[in-house]
């Protein structure tokens, strides 16, 4: 066994109520490449954030090169040559690819001639070469992801944490970063990636440990892991590590399967054909085909960077329209305001809650009500206090204060207040325990038996597939499958978008 | 709106007066006198009350046949704005120069008045100060630098000893005086000298209170003063600042034996009077004025208030700086700086509306140049001190 | 190296400008533009290179300015000496300022606040103690020669000042080449990423304030010579604080140039209105105010930002 | 060194005037904790409100608390339209920018009320203006008790405008989370301009409370912009009830400042607050942690 790097024993952070990384204790071997893995909001984020100071763990020590560095300033970290990338990429917007880079070269070269060649250099290595000069604003999401790496390598890493570096990326884009990353470690430079997109993982890292509501739930080599059922069940949700229960799920609802073929030859209630559109010059979706039929409750899948919000923000009108079109309702809203979007009853529940923190319980859900169905508030609050007690005795709360699953909660309630004619899920069990996610399943169901139509957008795959009736799988912001989940419980699609094989 | 009316009327005289040169063809050329004063900004008001006082006084002596030595040349005011910024001033200065005017008139402040003067010597500039009280003017030793008024010092040296006159007058019912100024040089400086020499004539300076500009409330001052309850009240300060102080103080009702301002911003100004009648009666004030027994200053303030102006002290300063820079060029015979300065050091100027003793310019000051007492009586300025010129008999201590 | 170049330009091109200038209007337009030029580029090393947004850079022109007076009224220092010192003063009173604020973490309108209270105290402190001379204000002598940094005409201080801009703009020349100026730099874009790389946020910032604050200091000390008279509204009221930082903004927030455009710009466009308008007081400076406005609305990046592409409009640094 | 009931009275006037305070710092806590705008432009605001009750007063007789409704009204349209018509797009959205254009329309503002009223300070002197009323020892004049009840209940009444109905709510909800408001059909511009416009109305009623005592000229709003950006910060940016007791508190410091420093030094004690609170403890003494 080989010296050890950084070593993390006990750590644990909480915020508000939620326990965000757990007790964790792991070790870095000195030149390994090894992967950090789990669900989102899994803590990994945060764990990477506790190693390099970012945040100062709340039990739990630190240790960097045999010294502990528990809550150390990060930039003296970096100096001791621990740096990090980010998983929301940092780059200093204003300044070119080289300028950026060379703020990483002069930590050890303090001469700006150097530093720049230096910096060179390394954009040669990432293959950001070409691009030296453009304005880091103006690169796409894998340049900047390069350059992220970039300029973490310019300040010669001893150990180097890199949090998602490939998310986002198209298989493509993936293949070319995985030598780049292998090559670190040729370097002699250790590394502990965060990563969702599996076959990379797979094929790079030597060690995996895994993550799951802030607790170390499995560690060993990429075979044991694929293995292991605890895993499997945390990315696939219960049930998913035996095929047959599963199936059975998707059996024992056939009246779904009715209400899903008397709906096909009627008008779909939304209808998005080629939608294509992103965020300045990165193009995230790359043409878009789906349909949700009235009372059809469909789940749209796909790991994180797929794409999936982005879409979601595109048709309720917060994200610009490239092209395609977008019908809900018989209404072509392609690139309509949001402000007419929202009150023909297109309502949507935001990855991240999105709730008003500053606001009460109440105030919360009257609020959605805001631009429709006011008239029926009252009866309405009610109907959301019954579906959800535990809201109710939180009336007065601030909602920021609560945990994250009633922050959910409210989430939803707010969007029922609208009377949704479709109501869109984001990611609706991200960061539950998973009681809560159990509740947060039945629910959906229970909405679902009010003939509600319902857009689910999940990464929870196992439970999921129990709840829709329908199936698209979403992989770099095109559909990689569109069907029936028992279809799609029997086919590698799933495995191979989640776990990479 | 009068204001607009106001407004349009003003500009449409300096309009008119631009005007002339063209109307009279046969017309020698027309003298250029730069006219100088912060007509935006903070100082905007008084600003604009000087700038109508130096356009009236040349509307009338183009009316009257211009200069007479240069065979009847009329006087051209070249307008420039110190924005209430001395370097602006100063920028204005080497404007007015190059637009070759003879001499300049201004600026008012003292603080602007600094910038002004020296910026206007490196020309060899004839400069006359109109109201800058501040005695660092004339004493930088710039021999282009003139002012026909008085300082502060002679001003604040004339009301101790008229006060300690009125006081002896009256049995020396006053023993303790307090003295509130706003805290930028004219404040301060007065302030200053009046806490050296009030002692010298027997009274106690109980407190001295400094406020800014502007003071959004004076009522604490007010306040303090009830506390320390003194004879006399002495403010220097601007009109917002001490239109405030005299109206809180009859809120509170604290009712000094005389409020006696030295410069006082509004205690001779017939706007206050006119919005304030009972606040403002009985005010004795120590502060420019002009000869109320010479006509010429009765119809200059008719032509004034003709304009919709009130006849401030700012206006007829500046008019009578106009009239004696336009004698002194006459005297020249010619609209060389260098004349122009000899005539002014030697001028003994005197068909002028002001009070004043003869003139006689030593290191630029007129030390002919003095203030004069007035007290508010009646809703009307009356003056009171010196006896030569007095208008009514001093109400003092006023009775309450 | 370009850059150099150009300043070196600058330099030569006003430096003989009054062998072909003898209008004083001229001469002191150009004087008074390097000195608002001065003023911006000071401030354009703590706000443009370092996003930090003063409101109060006043206070450093105040100490300057207070600086040069005390040091040759009541400690007798020659005014060349005391134009040094006025510097490292400044410079000192921004570390302190920074070492206060940036400890405590604070930026963006919170920063802005504080320096305008801080500048405000010492407004109020400098019309209450004695040795500032009060509200009376601080005159110095009028002395004309080389030696008591007294120059008949106003070529002499157009050198001076020249002197001090092209000083500025080689501070910030190095700001852009160098490892200090690159760190500053990453730390205005994002603080984090920079940490995360070795850089100390801290530190870095205390450096440019420290910078800016010198500049300033050196500007008041320039006005004082000029003008000959401060007094605690000239040298701490906000005036000087907003001429800063228009001219830098609207030239262009941390570039090289920037400034110097900026304070040109807003000088022509006020002596024009004032000229033009000068006998309807008010309109000239409601012109000013609205082509203010316009110049924003229309390049959001500064005049200096013209040449920039499309996206780089829209990006850039936060305040 | 004060017998009590000098300090009796300055402590009632102190509150009367940091009543009035607190109504102009309302307006720029309720812009600044929704839109995030440092306001340059808010003391010009005050002053074109105070023309516009000195001129209902002079040319129509229109007494000033008569004039209050039509004033509020008048200002929020007012602000309304900087908002949506120049701030928001002259300002591309970045800080320095909408710090230069509000710059500008405060220039704008002061040379035009300098153009059509001219430099000269301005009152109205009303019936009551003098008039005083003893309470206890001390003397307050009527026009600043109205004020101080006045600025009360505006206070009041904009509090509950912004707790109890959809429109604070949504203004609430906007200043700490665009996308959640945009999602349930808020339109954000719209709230903004509606944020700007009542943060303007503020100084419509403030207006109107403080001519009756005061004076009005091109220059008068410099003179309660600095004190209000205090006391937004003592409150708590964005606090409204911050706002309101920062501003009586910073009213009674100001007083009695004034009573034992003199005014000049007295104001010295406001700014050491101001300093003291932003470093160490930012979000104000009401405000929450943002």
């Amino acid at each position: 066994m080989a010296d050890i790097i950084l070593s993390v024993s006990g750590v644990s952070i909480s915020f508000g109520g939620l326990k965000a990384v757990n007790n964790v204790s792991l070790d870095v071997p000195q030149g390994s490449l090894t992967a950090l893995i789990g669900p989102n909001g899994a803590g990994k984020t945060t764990l990477f954030a506790l190693m390099s100071g970012f945040l100062k763990p709340h039990q739990g020590t630190v240790t960097y090169c045999g010294q502990d560095i528990t809550g150390q300033a990060p930039y003296i970290n970096a100096v001791a040559g621990m740096t990090r990338t980010f998983q929301i990429v940092q780059p200093f917007a204003a300044q070119t690819v080289l300028e950026n880079i060379a703020v990483g070269a002069h930590l050890h070269y303090p001469n700006r001639h150097v530093a720049l060649n230096f910096a060179r250099d390394i954009a040669q290595q990432v293959g950001l070469i070409s691009q030296i000069d453009k304005p880091a604003a103006d690169l796409t999401v894998a340049g900047r992801k390069r350059l992220e790496l970039a300029r973490a390598l310019a300040a010669k890493p001893k150990l180097l944490l890199l949090d998602e570096v490939l998310a986002g990326l198209n298989p493509q884009e993936i293949l070319e970063m995985i030598p780049v990353i292998r090559n670190m470690t040729q370097q002699g430079i250790t590394v502990l990636m965060i990563e969702h997109v599996m076959q990379a993982v797979m094929n790079l890292a030597e060690h995996i440990w895994v993550l799951a509501q802030g607790e170390l739930i499995a560690q060993g080599n990429p075979n044991d892991i694929t293995q292991n059922a605890q895993v499997i069940e945390a990315y696939l949700g219960k049930g998913a590590a035996t095929g047959q229960s599963t199936a059975s799920v998707v059996t024992n609802a056939p009246s779904t399967q009715v209400s899903f073929a008397s709906t096909q030859h009627t008008n779909p209630l939304l209808e998005v054909s080629g939608l294509r559109g992103g965020y300045g010059h990165t193009e995230v979706l790359r043409g878009i085909d789906l349909k949700v039929y009235q009372g059809e409750t469909v789940a749209l899948l796909g790991s994180n960077g797929a794409g999936k919000t982005t879409f979601n923000q595109m048709i309720c009108g917060l994200v610009p329209t490239q092209a395609g079109l977008v019908k809900f309702a018989n209404v072509d809203i392609t690139g309509a305001h949001y402000t007419n979007i929202v009150p023909r009853g297109l309502i949507q529940v935001p990855e991240g809650r999105k709730i008003f923190p500053n606001l009460t319980v109440l105030e919360n859900l009257e609020l959605g009500s805001f631009s429709r169905a006011r008239a029926r508030r009252s009866e309405n609050i009610e109907y959301v206090f019954n579906t959800f007690p535990r809201l109710r005795e939180r009336t007065k709360q601030l909602a920021g204060t609560m945990s994250g699953g009633e922050q959910q909660m409210l989430a939803i309630g707010r969007g029922l207040m609208a009377e949704p004619i479709l109501l869109i899920l984001d990611e609706p069990s991200l960061g539950l325990s998973p009681r809560l996610v159990e509740e947060m399943f039945e629910l959906i169901h229970k909405l679902r038996e009010t003939g509600l139509s319902i857009l689910l957008v999940e990464q929870n795959v196992a439970q999921s597939l129990n709840t829709a009736d329908r199936v698209y799988v979403m992989e770099n912001g095109a559909l990689k499958f569109s069907g029936l989940p028992s279809d799609l419980m029997n086919s590698d699609d799933l495995r191979r978008a989640y776990l990479g094989l | 709106m009068t204001s607009r009316r106001q407004f349009v009327t003003q500009t449409a005289a300096a309009a008119t007066l631009l005007a002339f040169p063209m109307v009279g063809r046969s017309q020698p050329a027309p003298v250029k006198v730069g006219v100088i004063h912060p007509v935006t900004g903070a100082l905007a008001y008084s600003g604009q009350q000087c700038r109508a006082g130096a356009l009236l006084a040349i509307e009338e002596i183009n009316k009257a046949g211009g200069i007479k030595s240069l065979g009847g040349a009329l006087i051209e005011p070249i307008l420039a704005d110190a924005q209430s910024q001395p370097a602006v001033g100063a920028a204005e200065i080497e404007k007015l120069n190059e637009a070759g005017v003879c001499s300049v008139v201004g600026a008012f402040a003292s603080a602007i008045c600094l910038a002004t003067t020296q910026a206007a010597a490196k020309y060899n500039l004839p400069h006359v100060v109109d109201v800058g009280v501040a005695d660092l003017i004339v004493q930088r030793g710039l021999t282009n630098t003139f002012r026909f008024g008085p300082g502060y010092t002679s001003v604040a040296e004339l009301a101790v000893t008229n006060l300690a006159e009125l006081n002896k007058s009256a049995g020396n019912p006053a023993k303790t005086v307090m003295i509130i100024h706003e805290e930028s040089l004219f404040g301060s400086g007065t302030a200053n000298l009046l806490q050296k020499s009030l002692p010298q004539v027997g009274f106690e300076v109980v407190d001295v209170i400094k406020h800014a500009n502007p003071t959004r409330d004076f009522n604490n001052i007010v306040l303090r003063m009830k506390s320390l309850n003194p004879d006399i009240v002495i403010p220097a300060n601007y009109y917002n600042e001490y239109a405030l102080l005299v109206r809180t103080m009859q809120q509170q009702k604290v009712k000094p034996k005389a409020i006696y301002s030295v410069l006082g911003g509004a205690a001779s100004s017939y706007k206050f009077i006119k919005e304030f009648p009972d606040a403002s009666s009985g005010i004795i004030d120590c502060n420019h004025w002009y000869n109320p027994k010479n006509p010429r200053s009765q119809d200059l303030k008719k032509r004034a208030q003709a304009m919709g102006l009130f006849f401030s002290y700012e206006l007829f300063m500046t008019y009578t700086a106009m009239t004696l820079l336009a004698d002194s060029i006459d005297r020249a015979k010619s609209v060389d700086r260098e004349a122009i300065l000899q005539a002014l050091m030697s001028s003994t100027f005197s068909s002028h509306i002001m009070p004043y003793g003869p003139t006689q310019f030593i290191n630029g000051q007129n030390i002919g140049g003095r203030p004069l007492m007035t007290q508010v009586l009646n809703n009307d300025i009356k003056v009171i001190l010196p006896i030569e010129y007095r208008e009514a008999q001093p109400l003092f201590p006023l009775k309450s | 190296m370009k850059s150099l170049l150009g300043i070196a330009a600058l330099a030569i091109g006003v430096g003989l400008l009054p062998l072909f200038v003898e209008s004083g209007v001229w001469i002191n337009f150009v004087m008074m533009t390097l000195y608002a030029a001065l003023l911006a580029q000071a401030w354009n090393i703590l706000g443009g290179f370092g996003g930090q947004f003063s409101f109060g850079h006043a206070l450093f022109f105040g100490f300057g300015a207070y600086t040069q007076a005390i040091a040759q009224l009541q400690w007798g220092f020659n005014p060349w000496v005391a134009l040094t010192m006025a510097g490292f003063v400044s410079g000192a009173v921004g570390l302190g300022v920074g070492a206060l604020t940036f400890r405590y973490g604070l930026k963006g309108s919170y920063f802005a606040l504080v320096t305008l209270a801080f500048a405000e105290v010492f407004r109020i402190l400098a019309v209450s103690v004695p040795f500032t001379g009060a509200g009376v204000g601080m005159m110095i002598p009028l002395k004309e020669s080389v030696s008591n940094l007294q120059f008949e005409s106003r070529v002499g201080f157009m050198y001076v000042i020249l002197g001090l801009l092209v000083a500025a703009m080689l501070v910030t020349w190095w700001l852009q080449n160098s490892k200090f100026g690159a760190y500053l730099q990453a730390v205005r874009d994002n603080e984090y990423a920079a940490q995360a790389i070795g850089v100390n946020p801290f530190r870095v910032k205390l450096g440019a304030i420290a910078l800016s604050g010198a500049f300033m200091g050196w500007a008041g000390a320039f006005y004082l010579q000029v003008f000959q008279y401060i007094d605690p509204s000239i040298a701490f009221g906000p005036h000087t604080s907003v001429e800063a930082l228009v001219a830098a903004i609207v030239g262009g927030l941390g570039t090289l140039w920037g400034p110097l455009l900026g304070a040109l710009a807003l000088h022509l466009l006020s002596d024009l209105t004032r000229n033009l308008f000068g006998s309807l007081p008010g309109i000239n400076m409601v012109i000013y105010g609205s082509m203010l406005i316009v110049i924003v609305m229309f390049l959001p990046r500064g005049i200096a930002g013209i040449g920039l592409s499309v996206t780089r409009l829209w990006r850039g640094k936060r305040g | 060194m004060f017998d009590f009931s000098i300090l009796f009275a300055s402590v009632l006037n102190g509150l009367t005037s940091g009543a009035v305070y607190a109504l102009v710092a309302l307006g720029l806590t309720l812009i600044y904790g929704v839109l995030h705008i440092i306001n340059f432009a808010h003391g010009a605001a005050l002053m074109v409100a105070m023309y516009g009750v000195y001129e209902l007063y002079s040319k129509l007789g229109i007494d000033p608390y008569v004039a209050l409704p039509f004033l509020v009204l008048g200002m929020f349209l007012l602000g309304y339209a900087l908002q949506r018509v120049i701030i928001n797009h002259a300002s591309h959205g970045k800080d320095e920018n909408i710090l230069l254009v509000t710059l500008g329309l405060a220039i704008v503002l002061e040379n035009l009320a300098l153009l059509f009223f001219k430099s000269d300070t301005r009152t109205i002197d009303t019936a009551y203006s003098l008039t005083t009323i003893a309470i206890g020892p001390a003397f307050i004049a009527l026009p600043k008790l109205i004020a101080f009840a006045g600025a009360l209940v505006v206070s009041a009444i904009l509090m509950l405008l912004v707790s109890g109905t959809d429109l604070g709510r949504a203004i609430r909800a906007i200043s700490k989370e665009k996308q959640g408001a945009k999602l349930m059909g808020i339109h954000v511009e719209h709230i903004y301009a509606m944020s700007f416009g009542i943060g303007l109305a503020c100084l419509g009623a403030a207006a109107c409370f403080l001519l009756p005592t005061y004076y009005v000229n091109p220059q008068v709003g410099s003179g309660f912009v600095l004190i209000a950006f205090t006391i937004v910060v003592l409150g708590g940016m964005g606090s409204f009830s911050g706002a309101l007791i920062g501003g009586l508190l910073i009213g009674v410091v100001e007083s009695l400042g004034g009573l034992y420093l003199g005014e000049s030094l007295g104001q010295i004690g406001i700014f050491i607050i101001f300093i003291v609170v932003l470093l160490f403890r930012p979000q104000g003494l009401f405000g929450a942690r943002a």
